[in-house]
């Protein structure tokens, strides 16, 4: 185990460094010249070349790459474009927003998820199941900003029990947790339900059956353990979406998290900004993924033998 | 050994041969029959590639046609969904602007399919340090979460629509890989993978012959729910600003000129969201029918 | 069996070894090796069936995709007509495998499900361009002949055949190419009695018409005793007692084959031996035990088999055994 | 104390119900267990052999499979009009079934002990203490070493010999009446195969349950079973002591299963065969149900099923060549 998690933690070395050359290359892919854009246009030629040369864009590659990597070690990820502040105190205000929105997202996620798809399956091609898995195929066809603005419409401007936007109090927080956290339900209730329906099938079940215990605690202590364990991987790969989808939310919502930062600096074409944002998601994705496949690896120690 | 002189109607294996292909469509279309979700995602899938193929032949308007003293007319018998604020008629706009979602989509899974399937087959069949290094590079892919990676290749390329194309099936592209490694390196530890390395087939008619038509399956399947999740990437980026440009009748960039009107013409953004809406429940029901009748282990 | 080239071996193994590294497991410990085969050596002479029986884990199936080379073994020589095949480039190897062909045990994974039985055979003698295409045709019909089977079936795929049946394509498609070698891979493992008797007359009459030798692989000791002419036992990557299998069969030495011998349940009373139950488990190829690997479970095992590795020795010029108390066994 | 009857089983039928029609898995199986006495049912894969066993304890998957007719008596309960509680009462503890495949019969994610150590808690009230000192007990009992250690592992930590033999404990627990073996050797080697019978029939002589030991494999059944019921498409075509059928099988097919095995003690040529396959399930012909491919058929066995009869003393078989109607046109005995 310690193996593991020590051979997990080298394997993420590779994968930040990485990320960060993606990152990094995105600067590259401009089509035209770099230095003209970070200086915005109408930029004399001497400013051009002046930022040319402190951003040391005339040096080769491999040397930008690396002061890059060795600006971010020391938290440099350099200065907004337009407002000419650091990136990280950008950031620094942006991210416990949408870390606040994330984690209620999750946990309707997974809350509702398994509620859902352990109630399906144990009762199979049941009214109940069949309504839930209909509600939840419309979860992942649905796109999240547009089941946004529809609750946004039920709920603010119909009903007016939410407020339509902003981030002030805990009512602000309720429809973009739901918009978030819906498409990450459903497919957790799929999964939930495909895995148990696997797992009722298999050998050991019926051997408990045959044994005599009763139905609940067949369901309870010998089936739903076992169809966690590849439930817990999609979870792992939900906080995806989930950062992801952030960007979407937070713009139908205006709520002022990493995500619309990041929407807003590709509009006025703030690269730094945006190298920053989808560096900073990228990182706490590697993370929540380790920690993830560290779980993963507690709940089925079966793994890797043969 | 004695020659052994065999007479055998030709006509026989013909007509054996005939039958064979006959009975095996028919074992294929009755399974496919059988699960009605599968064939109302494809009623759905069809229905849109009808509009796709002529929908602007039946559209009323011109989608780009400006006439600011009909905006925001709510729906009627002569504009079935309604004028934008522009005053142009919703519903030819929404005809036209198939193609470019459905377009798009299709783009994008082909891209992302076609590199990702061949680099899942090299890693797969071959393994060892190939596999590690395609790997590895599928893994830095992957630890972008959702559709960051394709935000950021738009943001360094450029909002338009065939940037969106290209960044939405780069990020599908280690969804496909991953799952054609995993079943190529299934199908290549069967023993008719051997069998036919014993005859002395090389790997190139390995591959093209006993392992890819094996693992289609599962490749259509990914690509079904796949084309699901590049309509709604590419909506998404057009809602964002970032795809499409008005005014431009993409489904994406129409919901979201729609958002600022929800209190006033809120079928601005109803009509363009159940579009997209439907078309991804098609696609979904497809590829949850398809994988019901194509994986034996999904088979009762 | 023939006489000619009585003498010449048709394929020789020597020292053959097959070890798989596998992910350590522990931070410190050691990388481990499974030693599937470690150090077999053996000869086949043309026309005859040599078989190879051992329980799971005994390496018997890993030789004989060793010598096809379906895992590259770690060393060793094969010599098929005297050519190593270890040594062989990719391409001669592609040649090569043209004189060996293996029917494998499972009747369903072994026939690529979506090509007709058509396909398969018109591609085997395509690849080694064994029959100009003019006379595949014949060719074909022929195959399906020597193996019984209809031939309108070479239209049908494999999922309309039965287990049997699909043995039989499996032969076709091995026999197209014109082997002189044949490994049987647990071919007739899956199949119920009543079929599993057809695929061995089959077998044995395919042999005797077509001058085949045989590579027989299996864990079933009956069958074993009906096919083969000669029999190799291993255990744990080992080959612990070969012999001409009267020899074997009615005075086994190895202390394991006897216990082998003893467990197989038999119908006629008259027949029944008194069984050896054997202590415990077959150890793991991870880590086998030193000296003997069978000193853990053997009944007059001594200090001597913990320390030292017996070596293959004969018996009778027929028969040889490894194991230090051969003689006083018997 | 032999003649005790524990188990009866009449006309027993188990369906399956699929778009492809009905499969006749299990058609009118009929048999008799004595207390301490072994029954082996033998037959070739598809035979039904395995759905009977599963039947028993109404253990087959349902939809598709139903049990639709039969009684299953067990000391004079007829298990198949209990509620689904009272047979729950019965299951693991009066009478009690071990698997084919003992990597995936054992829940992965608990220790063996305590899936020992349930079955007891359930059906005899004990302490979780007193029921997992019970477990370590029980598996100290199949010959497993180190008993406390190995209670508390995980499946994946035993070999596949070590998890049949805690399945024979967590079987035994209860000390049931009737334990079903179904093909409890097939996945092991044969020098673990020795142990494991050697271990039932010890049990056996310990506990006096009796046994329903389901096999392919002749040999098996000719040193564990008393007697044999042979199957065929779903029905049981011969049944008697087993001595008498391996001496002298009065079925065509039981003559040629036993024939078509290699003899260890005997050179032959060429094996003698079955020609043909088992019909389908799903359309079993009118008459006998080996007519096709039985080397004695005649029109009568194309037309007319027959049933099982008595032949001589406990000596039952399904052929028409025992009949009265046969015995006017052939001579008899002609196997």
């Amino acid at each position: 185990m310690t193996l593991f998690i020590l051979k997990r933690l080298a394997q993420i070395i590779p994968v930040t460094l990485g990320v960060t050359l993606v990152v990094f290359l995105i600067m590259q892919m401009i089509p035209g010249d770099p230095a003209i854009i970070l200086a915005g246009e109408g930029a004399s030629t001497e400013t051009v070349e002046e930022l040319r040369e402190n951003l040391g864009l005339n040096k080769p590659l491999y040397v930008q790459y690396g002061e890059y990597v060795n600006d971010l070690l020391h938290g440099d990820m350099g200065h907004s474009l337009k407002n000419k502040q650091p990136v990280l105190e950008e950031i620094a205000t942006r991210l416990p927003i949408t870390i606040e929105l994330a984690f209620y997202s999750i946990l309707i996620t997974i809350v509702l998820g398994l509620i859902a798809g352990i109630i399906s399956a144990i009762r199979p091609y049941s009214i109940i199941d069949a309504s839930f898995m209909v509600v939840a195929l419309l979860g992942i066809s649905l796109p999240s900003f547009w089941l946004g603005i529809l609750l946004m419409y039920v709920f603010s401007v119909q009903l007016q029990w939410l407020p339509v936007a902003g981030w002030d109090s805990a009512k602000h927080i309720i429809l973009p947790a739901i918009t978030l956290g819906a498409g990450g339900a459903a497919i957790v209730a799929r999964m939930t339900r495909s895995s148990m329906l696997d797992v009722v099938n298999q050998d050991y079940i019926r051997t408990a059956k045959a044994k005599g215990l009763k139905g609940y605690v067949i369901i309870a202590k010998h089936a739903l353990r076992n169809a966690l364990i590849p439930v817990i991987t999609v979870v792992g790969l939900q906080f995806g979406s989930l950062l992801g989808g952030t960007v979407l939310v937070e713009s139908v919502f205006a709520v002022n998290g990493l995500g619309r930062m990041i929407v807003d600096a590709i509009r006025t074409r703030d690269i730094p900004v945006v190298q920053g944002g989808v560096l900073v998601a990228s990182l706490i994705f590697v993370v929540i993924n380790l920690a993830v496949d560290i779980m993963y690896r507690l709940f089925n120690k079966r793994i890797d033998l043969n | 050994m004695e020659k052994i002189t065999l007479t055998v109607d030709h006509s026989i294996l013909t007509n054996a041969r005939k039958a064979a292909r006959k009975k095996n469509r028919a074992r294929f279309m009755n399974k496919m029959k059988k699960n009605k979700a599968a064939v109302a995602g494809g009623i759905i899938i069809a229905l849109y590639l009808l509009i796709f193929l002529i929908g602007p032949l039946l559209a009323p308007y011109d989608p780009y046609d400006v006439q600011l003293e009909q905006k925001l007319q709510a729906p009627s018998l002569e504009h079935l969904m309604g004028t934008d604020d522009k005053g142009r008629d919703i519903f030819s706009r929404i005809l036209y602007g198939s193609r470019l979602s459905i377009g798009v989509g299709f783009s994008a899974v082909l891209f992302g399919g076609t590199i990702g399937t061949i680099l899942g087959l090299i890693a797969g069949y071959y393994g060892k340090w190939i596999d590690s290094i395609i790997s590895r590079i599928l893994d830095i892919m992957l630890a972008f979460p959702g559709i960051l990676l394709a935000l950021a290749i738009v943001s360094a390329l450029g909002p338009s629509l065939i940037n969106v194309t290209i960044a939405v099936g780069f990020f599908s592209i280690p969804m496909f890989a991953r799952i054609v490694r995993g079943s190529t390196m299934e199908v290549k530890k069967l023993e008719y993978i051997d069998a036919v390395k014993t005859l002395g087939a090389n790997d190139f008619t390995i591959l093209a012959k006993h392992v890819f038509p094996n693992i289609l399956s599962p490749i259509i399947v990914q690509a079904s729910m796949r084309l699901a999740t590049a309509i709604l990437s590419a909506a998404g980026l057009s809602f964002l600003g970032l795809g499409a440009q008005p005014p431009s009748p993409e489904w994406g960039a129409m919901l979201s000129s729609g958002r600022d009107f929800i209190f006033t013409a809120p079928y601005m953004a109803m009509f363009p969201g159940i579009m997209i809406s439907i078309l991804v429940l098609g696609f979904n029901l497809f590829g949850d029918g398809l994988r019901d009748a194509l994986d034996p282990r999904m088979k009762n | 069996m023939t006489t000619k080239n009585m003498h010449k071996p048709l394929l020789q193994v020597k020292d053959l070894k097959q070890h798989f590294a596998l992910k350590k497991e522990k931070l410190f410990g050691e990388k481990q090796v499974v030693k599937a085969v470690d150090g077999v050596s053996f000869d086949i002479m043309p026309g005859e069936t040599l078989s190879i029986v051992g329980e799971s884990g005994c390496g018997k199936s890993t030789t004989g995709r060793s010598i096809l080379r379906l895992d590259e073994p770690t060393a060793g020589e094969v010599l098929l007509f005297g050519k190593n095949l270890v040594e062989m480039t990719k391409k001669e190897l592609r040649l090569a495998r043209k004189d060996i062909q293996i029917i494998f045990q499972d009747p369903y994974a072994s026939l690529n499900p979506r090509r007709t039985i058509r396909q398969m055979l018109t591609e085997a003698m395509s690849i080694q361009k064994v029959v100009p295409p003019a006379q595949q045709e014949a060719r074909m019909l022929e195959l399906m002949s020597f193996v019984g089977l209809r031939p309108e079936y070479l239209e049908r795929y494999p999922h309309e055949f039965s287990g049997g049946q699909r043995q039989r394509i499996g032969i076709a498609r091995a026999l197209a190419v014109n082997p002189k070698l044949i490994i049987c891979d647990e071919s007739v493992s899956a199949l119920d009695v009543s079929i599993q008797a057809q695929i061995l007359n089959l077998l044995k009459k395919l042999q005797r018409e077509l001058d085949l030798t045989f590579l027989f692989i299996s864990h079933d000791l009956s069958v074993v005793r009906h096919i083969s002419d000669r029999v190799m036992v291993m255990y744990l990557g080992k080959v612990v007692e070969i012999a001409d299998k009267h020899s074997l069969f009615s005075q086994p030495h190895h202390p394991y084959t006897k216990a082998l011998f003893s467990s197989i349940p038999i119908i006629d009373k008259e027949h029944r031996k008194e069984r050896i139950l054997l202590k415990g488990d077959i150890p793991s190829p991870l880590n086998p035990p030193s000296g003997c690997s069978f000193h853990t479970r053997c009944p007059f095992a001594t200090d001597k088999c913990k320390a030292e590795i017996p070596n293959l020795r004969d018996i009778t010029p027929t028969h040889k055994v490894a194991c230090h108390f051969a003689e006083n066994l018997v | 104390m032999k003649d005790e009857k524990v188990l009866e089983v009449k006309n027993l039928q188990t369906y399956f119900y699929s778009s492809e029609g009905i499969a006749k898995a299990v058609d009118g199986v009929s048999f008799t267990l004595h207390k301490g006495e072994t029954l082996g049912i033998v037959g070739e894969s598809g035979c039904g052999k395995s759905m009977t066993s599963l039947s028993l304890l109404r253990l087959v998957p349902s939809p598709p499979g139903k049990i639709i007719n039969g009684e299953i008596l067990l000391n004079n309960t007829d298990l198949l009009k209990l509620s689904d509680e009272e047979l729950r009462k019965i299951r693991g503890n009066k009478i009690s079934m071990i698997f084919q495949e003992p990597m995936t019969s054992l829940n992965p994610v608990l220790t063996v002990g305590e899936q020992i150590a349930e079955t007891i808690r359930l059906h005899q009230g004990l302490s979780r203490k007193e029921a997992w000192q019970k477990a370590v007990e029980m598996i100290r009992l199949v010959g497993i070493p180190a008993p406390e250690k190995r209670a508390k592992q995980e499946p994946y930590q035993l070999s596949g010999g070590m998890r049949q033999r805690i399945m024979i404990a967590m079987a035994l627990a209860c000390t049931p009446d009737v334990l079903i073996a179904d093909e409890p050797t097939t996945a092991l080697d044969v020098t673990i195969q020795a142990q494991i019978i050697d271990i039932i029939r010890n049990l056996q002589q310990q506990l006096g349950m009796s046994i329903i030991f389901i096999t392919h494999d002749l040999g098996v059944v000719a040193e564990i079973c008393d007697k044999i019921a042979v199957m065929y498409a779903g029905q049981v075509v011969e049944e008697g002591a087993t001595d008498s059928i391996f001496a002298k099988p009065l079925h065509p097919y039981t003559n040629g299963l036993i024939q078509s095995l290699p003899k260890l003690y005997e050179d032959q040529e060429e094996l003698s065969t079955i020609h043909g396959t088992v019909p389908s399930t799903y359309d079993y012909p009118i008459g006998c149900r080996y007519a096709e491919r039985c080397p004695f058929a005649t029109d009568l066995c194309h037309d007319q099923q027959p049933d099982l009869m008595t032949v001589v003393d406990d000596k039952k078989v399904r052929c028409w060549m025992y009949s009265e109607e046969w015995q006017g046109k052939h001579l008899r005995g002609a196997v």
